[in-house]
C-alpha cells in the first residue's frame, strides 16, 4: 500500500450544497419560459389590484369565510367546487406529463419562476456565470461588498412585495398598504407577510433545485407518469457520439456531432450534464436545447442534437402521441371541466337549507288538517337584495305559511337569513308516516328547490 | 432445499393479498354508509359503527401485519445469509397471527370490542396476541443473532425498532381488568385513558405503519432498483431521531381538550422536529432511485415504490403542520384527519406493500418476473388516481366542516346547526367512495396477478 | 403533578433536545483514505451501502425545528409546572376571547337593552335577536314558530300556564319551572277518576253523562280545585292549567285519565347560568312579542 | 464521528438501546398525569354511573358510537355556543375507557344530557331519519328489543368499585333488581341523558 493510500482525510457528513451558476441562454424555448414568467409573475401581482363593482375582484376573505371570485362570491358550502378544481387539477398534471413531460416543472411551477427571476437578479448585479464564479472565490473587497448589497436589496425587495401580494389575496390590498404605510399590522398580516417573504427569499434565492431535486413530491409524481411515447427532453446519442473537440476533431474520422462544448452543461439550473441521458434532476427548462441549437447553427450542423423527443422515437420506433391514455384522461379531464362549468353556471344564487323541527312530527291545526314546522336557511348569493317567495308541491293542496312580516323574507347580499315556516296539508292526503315534497324559493327569475320529509298523519 | 424458510414467507404473502381485499371492502361499504345510511339494512354487524374497527384493524394489522411480519423473515433471512431461527415457531408465527385475525373478524361486528381505536380488540385476543408477538420476536431476534454477516443491515434496525415498540405500547395500553370473556375495563380512566391510548394510537402509526414499512422500503427499494442505499451516514441519524421522538407525539390527538396544556405542548414541539427525522427516510429512498430513474419507464414497480415515498414525505409534512395547535383548531374531528391518514395509508403504506410484493412474489415462486407487467402500470393508475379522489375529497370536506362549524354571525349567534354540515358533506362522501373503489380494484388486479405467477404463467405464452 | 416530576419532566425533555444536537454534531465528520469508493463496504444478498454525505439544507431543517421547540417551551407551558413566559393557558385564551365576543355583543345591545318592555318589542333589532337566541335555544322544545308540542306549550297564544306578564315570562326563562301534578289514582279510586274526567271534559265540551259530571265536581272541589281553581280556570302561581279552554298541553282530551292516574310533570329548565342576563332579557321580551300579535 | 459500528454489530446491544430511547416520552407523559390533581379529581357533583347508565355505557361501547361522535367540547367560542361549557379533565374520571373520541361525524355527545326528551332519544335511536331526516347515522332498532345483560352490569359495578369507582355495596346489591325489566336502548338513552349533566351549562 503506498503511502498516498493511507493517507486520510477528515470528511464533512453535512454537505454543502453546491451552488449552480446557471449560463444565461437566449433560444425560442428561453422566450417561452419568458414569456410564462412575466404572464404568471403579472397575473400575481396584478390581479390582486383588480377591483369589481367596489370590491376587490379576488378575494379570500378567510376570516370572514366567505371567497370573492370575479364577482361570484363562494362560501364554505361552495367547497365542493374547490374540491373539484383541485381534482381536475391533478387530472390536468396526469394529462399534461403524459403528453409533454414535466412541462409543469419546466415552465409552470411557482419554485422555477421566482428562482428565474431570482437568478435574473443575481445576473444583473453579479455578472454572468463566469463573473460570478469568480466573484464567490474572491476575498472581500469594496466592490464584492457593493455587488453582494445590491444583490441583496433587489432580492430582500421583491421577497416584501411577493409577501406584500400573497397577504393581499386574503386581506383587501389596498387597505393593506394602507396599514403598511401607517405600521399597523394586525398579527397575522405581520406573520404571513414575513413568513411568505422569508419563504421566497429562501427558495428562490437559496434552496433553489434542491426543492425540486429532494421535497418536491410532484416531481416525482410527474416522473412517474411518463411513458415511452411522453416528450422528454433527449440528447441524441446515436448522433452525437463519439463526442470530441478541438484538434482531435478535425483529425479523427467519423466524429459524432457532438462538439464536447459543455454548454448544455454550464446553462442548467440543476447542474446535470443531459448527454448522461434522463435523470431525475432534470426539470425539463429546454435551456440546453436552446444553448446546444446555437452551437449547432454556428457549426454548420442541422439543429435538435438535443431535443424535446420520445424515448420511442429515440429508438427508432415509431411514436404515438394519442395512445389511449393520453384519450382516457382528455375524455376525463373534459368530463370533469364541463361538469364543473356546467355546476358553477347553474349555482342558484338562493342557496336553501331546511331544517325539520326536532321534538314534534307534525301538528295539528284543525281537525282536518295538519302542519309540519321547518326552519327556512336562505342565503343571498346573488348580488341584489332579493325577496323571496316560498311555494310546496309533491302532495295536492300543500300550502306555505309564515309568521313573520315580508320583510323577514328579504336577504341582501351575502345575507343569510333563517325563518321558521310551516307547511300545512289536509289530513286524508298527507296519511303515510314520511312523504317527499318539495319546497320551493322563488326571487324575480331565480328558483331553488329542496326536497324536504313531511311527516303525515298517521295512526 | 434452500437455506431459506420461503414457506412461511409465502403464506404472509397471499394472506397479506386476501386480508388487504378484505379490509378494502369493507373500507369501501362504510364508505357507502356514510354516503347512503341504508346500506347498513338495519342489520347489526353490518352497522358503520361496528364495521369501521373491523376496517382499521384489518387494513392496519391484517393487510400491514402480514406484509411486515412476511417481508421481516424475508428480508432478515437474506440480509443476516441464514435460515430462520426456528421453522416451527414461524409457523406458528403465522397461524397464531391469523388466529388473531379471524378472532377480529368474529368479534368486532358482534360489538365485542374495547372502544379504544386500533386497540379494540377484547381481552382474550390481546393476550393471545402477546403470546404470537412473543413467539415471533424470539424468531426474528434469534435470526439476527444467529447472522453470518457482521453488521446487522439497516432494514432489520427498523423491524427491530418496530417489533419491540409495538411490544411495550400494545401491553401498555391494553392493561385492563377482565369482567367477563369479552368485557374489560381499563386500569385508567378519562384524560389518563386518553393519553396512554393516543401515545399508542399515534405510535402505532409511528412504529407499524412508518418504522416497519420503512425496514421494507429499504431492502425493496435498492433490491429493485439495484442501487446502493444512497447514505449509511442519514440512516444512522434518521433512525434514532425517529425512534425516539416518534413516541412523544401523541398528545397532538388531543390539542384543546381537558389534557392538561403541557402534555399537549410537548406533543407539538415533539411533531414538529419529526418532520426532519420522517424525511430522512424519503431522502434516503429517494436519493437511492435516483440512479435508476430510466427504470421509471420500464418498471412500474419502481414507479410504484418512488409513488409511495412521496406520499410518505408528504404526510409526515401533513401531520407535523396539522399538530400545530392553530391548524388543529381547524382540522380536528373533521374529514381532513381522515383524508391525511389515508394519504398516508394508501399513498405510502399500501403502495408500498404492493410494490414490494411485485418484487419479492417472482422470486419467491421462481418466476422470471410477474404474469403481467402492462397489469401492474394499469393497478398503479387506477390506484393513483383513487388516492387523488379520496384525499383531494376528504381534505376539501374537512376544511369546509370546520369552517361551517365555526361560523358565528354578528350577534354572536351559530349560523349553521351540525346537520348542516353533514348535508354539504355528502357530494364529498360519493367522490371519496369513487375513490376507495378505485384503489380496491386496483388491489383486486394485484391479486389476479399475482394468482397467474403463482401458477406459472405467462403473459401471450 | 409534585416536584418530583415537575423537575423530572424539565430535565428529560431539555436532556433531548440536546441528544439530537449532540446525534447531529457526533455524525458530522469522518476520516476515510483519501481513495475511498465512499461505501461501508458491507454487502448484504447484494445491496450495498453508500456514505454519501447528508444534504445540509435537511441539516438545518432539523435545527430549526429544534431551535423552535426550545423556544416554544420557553414561551407556553410544556415543561412540567412552568408556565412559561407567556403565561399561556387554553382557559385564559378562551375566557379573553369569550369575554370579548360577550363585550362586542353588549355593545351592539345598548341602543335598545334599557328600553321599556313596550317599547323593546317594537324594535326590530331586539326582536330579530330575540328570534336568534330562540331558534338557539328555545326552538327545540317549543318548535321553531314557538307553537310547542305535546308537553312543550305554544308559546304564541295567550294561554299561560306560569303567566303571560312580560316579568312572569322573564322568570320561567330564567329560573326555570317545574309543573307536577300528583297522580290521583289512590285518592279519588276507579270510579272517582272517570268521574272527575267527565267533569273536567265537560269544562270545554257538554256531551257528557251529567251523573258522572255532577259526581265528578264534587271530587274535582275536593282535590283539584286547590291548584286549578274551583272554576277550573288554572292558577298561575303553580303553573296549574286552564282546563276550560280545551288546549291540552299534554295530548287532547284523551289523556285526562291517563293524567289522573299517573300524574304529569314538565319541567322547563333555568336559563340564567346559560344565557346572560341581557340575552335573557330579549328572548323572553321575544317570546311576550309573539302572544302579543 | 460515534461508534455506530459496536451497536450495529450487537442486536443486544441494539434492541436494549431502542428499548430506552422509545420509554422516555411514555413516562414523561403518561406518569406526572396520573399525579396531577386537576386530572384525578372528579369534578363537584360527578356521581359514578348508576347501573342502568353503565348498562348504557356499556351498549355505547359495544356499538361504536365513539366512531363518530366525540365527548369533549373544546374551549372554543363557537363550541360553548352549540355545546356548552368546554370539558373539564375532572368529568371523565369515572369514564372507563374514556369516550373522548376523535371524530365528529355526528355532533359532540359531551352534553347531549336533558337537551331532548327519552322519547326523542328513542326513536332518533331506532330510525334516526325518522327525526332528522338528511341524518346519516345508521338506526339501532335491534336495540329496543335486547334486554340489558343484567348479570354483565352487575360484575361491571364490581370490577369498577375494585378499581376506585366509589359505588357502595348497596348500590350493587340493588342493582339487578334496578335493571332486570329494561332494554338496551332505556339504558343507552339513560346513559345520554346523564352526559355532561354534573357541570352547569354556561357559556352559550
Amino acid at each position: 500500500m503506498s503511502t498516498q493510500e493511507r493517507e486520510t482525510i477528515e470528511l464533512n457528513l453535512y454537505q454543502a450544497h453546491k451552488k449552480i451558476y446557471p449560463r444565461e441562454v437566449k433560444g425560442r424555448f428561453q422566450f417561452k419560459r419568458k414569456l410564462a414568467v412575466v404572464v404568471l409573475l403579472g397575473l400575481f401581482y396584478l390581479v390582486p389590484w383588480l377591483q369589481m363593482g367596489g370590491e376587490q375582484a379576488i378575494l379570500f376573505d378567510l376570516p370572514n369565510r366567505r371567497f370573492h371570485i370575479l364577482g361570484l362570491i363562494l362560501w364554505p358550502q361552495d367547497f365542493i367546487f374547490l374540491a373539484l378544481l383541485l381534482i381536475i387539477a391533478a387530472f390536468s398534471l396526469f394529462f399534461f406529463t403524459a403528453l409533454a413531460g414535466r412541462l409543469w416543472c419546466g415552465y409552470a411551477c411557482p419554485q422555477t419562476v421566482w428562482t428565474e427571476v431570482f437568478i435574473w437578479m443575481e445576473q444583473l448585479t453579479e455578472g454572468g456565470r463566469n463573473q460570478r464564479m469568480k466573484l464567490d472565490q474572491a476575498p472581500w473587497t469594496w466592490n464584492k461588498f457593493r455587488k453582494k448589497t445590491s444583490k441583496q436589496i433587489l432580492w430582500v425587495t421583491f421577497a416584501l412585495w411577493t409577501g406584500f401580494t400573497f397577504v393581499g389575496f386574503f386581506t383587501p390590498i389596498r387597505e393593506l398598504a394602507n396599514h403598511i404605510w401607517i405600521w399597523q399590522l394586525g398579527p397575522w398580516e405581520m406573520f404571513w407577510l414575513f413568513f411568505y417573504s422569508f419563504a421566497t427569499y429562501g427558495n428562490a434565492g437559496f434552496l433553489r433545485e434542491q426543492v425540486c431535486l429532494y421535497m418536491c413530491p410532484y416531481a416525482r409524481f410527474q416522473s412517474a407518469m411518463f411513458d415511452k411515447d411522453s416528450l422528454i427532453i433527449s440528447y441524441d446519442e446515436q448522433r452525437g457520439e463519439p463526442r470530441m473537440r478541438g484538434k482531435k476533431r478535425r483529425t479523427e474520422n467519423n466524429p459524432g456531432d457532438c462538439i464536447d462544448c459543455t454548454l448544455c452543461v454550464q446553462v442548467c439550473p440543476t447542474g446535470i450534464d443531459i448527454r448522461d441521458g434522463l435523470q431525475y434532476e432534470c426539470i425539463a427548462c429546454a435551456a440546453c436545447i436552446d444553448a446546444c441549437d446555437e452551437v449547432m447553427e454556428k457549426s454548420g450542423m442541422p439543429k435538435g442534437l438535443i431535443r424535446y423527443t420520445t424515448e420511442h422515437s429515440l429508438s427508432g420506433k415509431p411514436s404515438r402521441i394519442l395512445r389511449p391514455r393520453v384519450i382516457l384522461y382528455a375524455l376525463v379531464l373534459f368530463g370533469l371541466i364541463t361538469g364543473f362549468v356546467t355546476a358553477f353556471m347553474m349555482r342558484s344564487p338562493i342557496s336553501i337549507n331546511v331544517l325539520h323541527d326536532r321534538n314534534t312530527f307534525y301538528r295539528m291545526v284543525d281537525s282536518n288538517t295538519i302542519e309540519n314546522v321547518y326552519t327556512l336557511k336562505i342565503m343571498n348569493k346573488g348580488r341584489e337584495t332579493a325577496q323571496y317567495q316560498l311555494s310546496a308541491s309533491g302532495l295536492p293542496e300543500l300550502s306555505v305559511v309564515t309568521d313573520v312580516d315580508s320583510d323577514m323574507l328579504q336577504a341582501e347580499p351575502g345575507q343569510l337569513i333563517s325563518v321558521p315556516i310551516k307547511i300545512r296539508a289536509p289530513k286524508k292526503i298527507a296519511n303515510q308516516r314520511i312523504h317527499n315534497i318539495l319546497l320551493s324559493v322563488m326571487s324575480g327569475q331565480h328558483k331553488n328547490s329542496e326536497e324536504v320529509k313531511y311527516f303525515g298523519y298517521k295512526k | 432445499m434452500s437455506i431459506y424458510n420461503d414457506r412461511v414467507v409465502k403464506q404472509f404473502t397471499v394472506i397479506t393479498i386476501i386480508w388487504g381485499i378484505v379490509g378494502m371492502l369493507v373500507g369501501l361499504f362504510i364508505a357507502l354508509q356514510l354516503a347512503w345510511p341504508a346500506f347498513n339494512f338495519d342489520i347489526p354487524w353490518l352497522t358503520y359503527s361496528r364495521l369501521r374497527p373491523l376496517h382499521t384493524n384489518a387494513v392496519i394489522f391484517a393487510f400491514g401485519g402480514n406484509a411486515l411480519l412476511g417481508t421481516s423473515f424475508y428480508v432478515a433471512q437474506r440480509t443476516c445469509g441464514v435460515r430462520l431461527y426456528s421453522d416451527r415457531l414461524a409457523t406458528l408465527v403465522f397461524w397464531g397471527y391469523q388466529a388473531v385475525i379471524v378472532g377480529a373478524v368474529l368479534t368486532l361486528p358482534f360489538g365485542y370490542t374495547q372502544s379504544k381505536e386500533y386497540a379494540e380488540l377484547i381481552w382474550p385476543l390481546d393476550v393471545l396476541l402477546t403470546v404470537v408477538w412473543v413467539m415471533y420476536a424470539i424468531v426474528y431476534f434469534g435470526t439476527l443473532a444467529t447472522r453470518k454477516e457482521k453488521h446487522i443491515y439497516v432494514a432489520n434496525w427498523f423491524y427491530s425498532a418496530f417489533i419491540i415498540t409495538i411490544a411495550v405500547l400494545h401491553i401498555v395500553n391494553n392493561l385492563a381488568i377482565p369482567v367477563n370473556w369479552h368485557l374489560s375495563y381499563p386500569i385508567y380512566s378519562g384524560a389518563v385513558d386518553a393519553l396512554t391510548q393516543w401515545w399508542y394510537g399515534h405510535n402505532a402509526v409511528g412504529f407499524f405503519l412508518t418504522a416497519g414499512f420503512l425496514g421494507m422500503m429499504y431492502y425493496f427499494v435498492p433490491k429493485q432498483a439495484n442501487r446502493p442505499v444512497y447514505s449509511y451516514r442519514l440512516s444512522i441519524v434518521h433512525f434514532w431521531a425517529l425512534v425516539s421522538t416518534y413516541m412523544w407525539a401523541g398528545p397532538h390527538h388531543l390539542h384543546y381538550t381537558a389534557l392538561p396544556d403541557w402534555a399537549q405542548s410537548l406533543g407539538m414541539v415533539f411533531s414538529l422536529v419529526l418532520l426532519a427525522p420522517s424525511w430522512g427516510g424519503m431522502i434516503n429512498g429517494i436519493m437511492t432511485l435516483s440512479g435508476a430513474w430510466h427504470k421509471l419507464r420500464t418498471d412500474p414497480i419502481i414507479k410504484m415504490m418512488v409513488v409511495a415515498l412521496s406520499f410518505y414525505g408528504m404526510s409526515t409534512f401533513e401531520g407535523p403542520m396539522m399538530s400545530i395547535k392553530t391548524v388543529n383548531a381547524l382540522s380536528h374531528y373533521t374529514d381532513w384527519t381522515i383524508g391525511h391518514v389515508h394519504s398516508g395509508a394508501l399513498g405510502w403504506v399500501a403502495l408500498m406493500t404492493m410494490a414490494s410484493i411485485y418484487t419479492l412474489v417472482p422470486r419467491l415462486w421462481g418466476r422470471e418476473k410477474m404474469y403481467s407487467v402492462g397489469l401492474i402500470n394499469t393497478h398503479f393508475w387506477i390506484a393513483t388516481l383513487g388516492i387523488v379522489l379520496y384525499i383531494a375529497s376528504m381534505w376539501m370536506a374537512g376544511v369546509m366542516q370546520g369552517l361551517m362549524w365555526r361560523e358565528v354571525d354578528t350577534n354572536g349567534s351559530l349560523v349553521y346547526s351540525h346537520v348542516e354540515s353533514i348535508e354539504a358533506t355528502y357530494p364529498y362522501y360519493v367522490i371519496r367512495a369513487t375513490g376507495g373503489l378505485m384503489f380496491l380494484i386496483g388491489a383486486c388486479i394485484q391479486a389476479y396477478n399475482v394468482m397467474m405467477t403463482i401458477k406459472g404463467k405467462v403473459k401471450g405464452a | 403533578m409534585n416536584n418530583f416530576w415537575h423537575w423530572t419532566v424539565i430535565v428529560i425533555v431539555i436532556v433531548h433536545l440536546i441528544a439530537y444536537i449532540w446525534l447531529l454534531l457526533a455524525t458530522a465528520k469522518k476520516k476515510v483514505a483519501k481513495n475511498d469508493k465512499n461505501t461501508t463496504g458491507h454487502e448484504w444478498d447484494g445491496i450495498v451501502e453508500l456514505d454519501s454525505p447528508m444534504p445540509r439544507w435537511w441539516l438545518w431543517l432539523f435545527v430549526i425545528s429544534i431551535i423552535f421547540a426550545a423556544g416554544y417551551l420557553y414561551a407556553y407551558p410544556g415543561l412540567g409546572n412552568y408556565q412559561g413566559s407567556l403565561n399561556w393557558s387554553q382557559q385564559k385564551q378562551f375566557q379573553a376571547h369569550y369575554d370579548k365576543v360577550t363585550e362586542a355583543r353588549n355593545k351592539s345591545f345598548a341602543t335598545f337593552i334599557n328600553k321599556p318592555i313596550d317599547e323593546l318589542v317594537n324594535d326590530d333589532k331586539a326582536m330579530l335577536i330575540g328570534s336568534r337566541i330562540f331558534a338557539n335555544n328555545c326552538a327545540l322544545c317549543h318548535g321553531s314558530d314557538a307553537q310547542g308540542a305535546t308537553g312543550f306549550p305554544n308559546l304564541t297564544d295567550d294561554d299561560w300556564n306560569w303567566g303571560g306578564d312580560f316579568e312572569q315570562i322573564l322568570t320561567s326563562v330564567k329560573t326555570g319551572r317545574n309543573g307536577i301534578m300528583p297522580p290521583l289514582a289512590p285518592a279519588l279510586g276507579e270510579e272517582g277518576v272517570k268521574q272527575v274526567a267527565a267533569y273536567v271534559r265537560s269544562l270545554s265540551s257538554t256531551e257528557q253523562d251529567a251523573n258522572l259530571v255532577a259526581e265528578g265536581q264534587n271530587k274535582f272541589n275536593m282535590f283539584c280545585a286547590a291548584c286549578h281553581g274551583t272554576d277550573g280556570k288554572g292558577n298561575d302561581m303553580f303553573g296549574a292549567p286552564n282546563l276550560t279552554d280545551n288546549i291540552w298541553l299534554h295530548g287532547t282530551s284523551e289523556i285526562i285519565e291517563t293524567a289522573i292516574y299517573e300524574g304529569l310533570s314538565g319541567k322547563m329548565p333555568a336559563h340564567a347560568e346559560i344565557l346572560d342576563e341581557n340575552r335573557v332579557k330579549l328572548v323572553a321580551a321575544y317570546v311576550y312579542s309573539l302572544s302579543k300579535e | 464521528m460515534i461508534k455506530h459500528e459496536k451497536i450495529e454489530k450487537n442486536i443486544g446491544l441494539m434492541g436494549v438501546l431502542i428499548a430506552i430511547v422509545i420509554s422516555f416520552a411514555g413516562i414523561i407523559e403518561i406518569i406526572p398525569l396520573m399525579t396531577q390533581a386537576s386530572v384525578i379529581k372528579p369534578v363537584e357533583g360527578l356521581k359514578p354511573r348508576n347501573a342502568l347508565q353503565l348498562a348504557g355505557q356499556n351498549v355505547y361501547v359495544s356499538e361504536g358510537c365513539y366512531g363518530c361522535h366525540s365527548q369533549q367540547v373544546r374551549p372554543f367560542v363557537d363550541e360553548t355556543l352549540r355545546y356548552g361549557h368546554y370539558s373539564m379533565a375532572g368529568e371523565s374520571v369515572y369514564d372507563r375507557p374514556f369516550q373522548w373520541g376523535s371524530k365528529r361525524t355526528g355532533p359532540d355527545l359531551a352534553r347531549v344530557g336533558g337537551r331532548y326528551s327519552d322519547e326523542w332519544h328513542e326513536i332518533h335511536l331506532i330510525d334516526p331519519r325518522a327525526v332528522v331526516p338528511t341524518s346519516n347515522m345508521p338506526g339501532y332498532p335491534w336495540l329496543a328489543k335486547n334486554p340489558v345483560d343484567v348479570e354483565q352490569t352487575v360484575a361491571s359495578m364490581k370490577v369498577l368499585q375494585t378499581l376506585g369507582h366509589p359505588y357502595t355495596d348497596e348500590e350493587i346489591t340493588a342493582a339487578a333488581d334496578l335493571i332486570k325489566n329494561k332494554t338496551e336502548l332505556e339504558a343507552l338513552v339513560a346513559y345520554l341523558q346523564n352526559l355532561g349533566t354534573a357541570v352547569p351549562r354556561s357559556y352559550q
